[in-house]
């Protein structure tokens, strides 16, 4: 399948690349087993270590780690906000 | 209830939220909350604010609108700026109008303490000529969480 | 803390207060309160308010000076209108500046909650050609007991 | 001794004066006693009993029908305020 990924503030410039296209197997059906999936790459992986605590959104709605995800979401990985 | 929920990249104008909200007697109380560019130690340089487009509307969306089913408003307006700014620029506007002052400080003071723990803004300082991610604030946090108790059984956003 | 108290025979504007307290970086937070002349059955043809002149700057003095000791505020602005006006007007600005939005949000209601119940103002309405007094609210009363229960040990004015 | 009683708002409007200069004798030592003294008349009672839910100043700051007086002092009379 095929999921966006976006990452935002310190871990965008941490990853180095604000999207990624990426197409991992069918099993991996939530956000946690994606974020686990993409650590399989050492730079994703010290990137998001580098960024311990995070919030997740999947097609701009707020989830968490546990949000199930399928063919064509969008999946965001940020800090923690820091708006107002 | 009339909204109004934008992303500027530009100076925010004070008056604006309270002429946008005048009713000609319908409300009775305005509160309006605007938060500005700190700078307590003359370190701060500038201030750089990036969000999720698309997100951030929604996010305000629902935020706005939740404070409208909890209290009777007549008209809410959050603006928030992003890009570059100075210390002392304002960085956002919330403001609401309602028949009495209770719900109005109340609403207003929901809007913000959910904007700043799910409204995806990330700010960044600029300080001796580098620049840092601003730390999220504990307090923001347990603000947030104050509001999920009080409203339990409502969904927040 | 910087302080402005005024009572005022003429409109009010509402930049006036965030103009006032800006302070190029001291403060994040703003909030303002603003009370207009309400009218909701579309009945009030005008309202006309009074004042004891003299005991009114001392009472809304003191309410300033306790919410100083209560919160840790750079600025308080209050100025309240006199004589008659017409609904939509604005009576009243209450405006405060903080480090944070906590205090600024509790300052401000805290002096409006004092203001309503103590500072000698009387408002009376015309309606239908006839002045009517307008009569305090018992939730008024409620909201400013609640802020004495909570400081208690302070004196309040 | 010589008091000077202030009214305001709808009280001033049934006393149809905004203040009075009195000489109560000086065993007229607190607001409640005040009041009693200028209720002997009758115009006065009627506009007092009007004004049931009433508050009180004591030389500009407020006090309530406890207060004690004397001489010299401005005794505001004012019904339940109503700004803001």
């Amino acid at each position: 399948m095929m999921i966006e990924v976006r990452f935002f503030a310190a871990l965008r410039e941490r990853v180095g690349s604000d999207r990624l296209e990426v197409s991992p197997p069918d099993s991996v059906d939530t956000v946690a087993k994606l974020v686990a999936w993409l650590e399989r790459d050492p730079d994703l992986a010290d990137a998001l270590a580098a960024t311990p605590r995070r919030m997740v959104a999947v097609n701009e709605v707020l989830g968490s780690e546990e949000s199930s995800i399928s063919q064509g979401d969008v999946v965001a990985l940020f800090p923690p906000v820091t708006g107002g | 209830m009339k909204t109004r929920i934008e992303i500027r990249n530009g100076p925010l104008v004070a008056a604006e939220p309270s002429d946008w909200l005048r009713d000609a007697g319908l409300s009775g109380a305005q509160v309006q909350f605007c938060g500005q560019v700190r700078d307590e130690q003359g370190s701060v340089e500038a201030l750089h604010l990036e969000h999720y487009p698309g997100m951030t509307e929604s996010v305000l969306g629902t935020i706005v609108e939740q404070a409208g089913q909890k209290w009777h408003l007549n008209g809410a307006w959050v603006v928030h700026r992003v890009g570059t700014m100075a210390p002392g620029d304002d960085i956002v506007q919330v403001a609401v109008s309602a028949g009495h002052r209770q719900a109005a400080f109340e609403a207003c003071a929901f809007i913000m303490d959910l904007l700043k723990t799910r409204a995806p803004f990330w700010k960044k300082e600029l300080i001796d000529g580098h620049w840092f991610w601003v730390e999220a604030r504990r307090r923001d946090a347990e603000a947030a969480a104050a509001w999920l108790q009080a409203l339990s059984g409502h969904e927040l956003p």
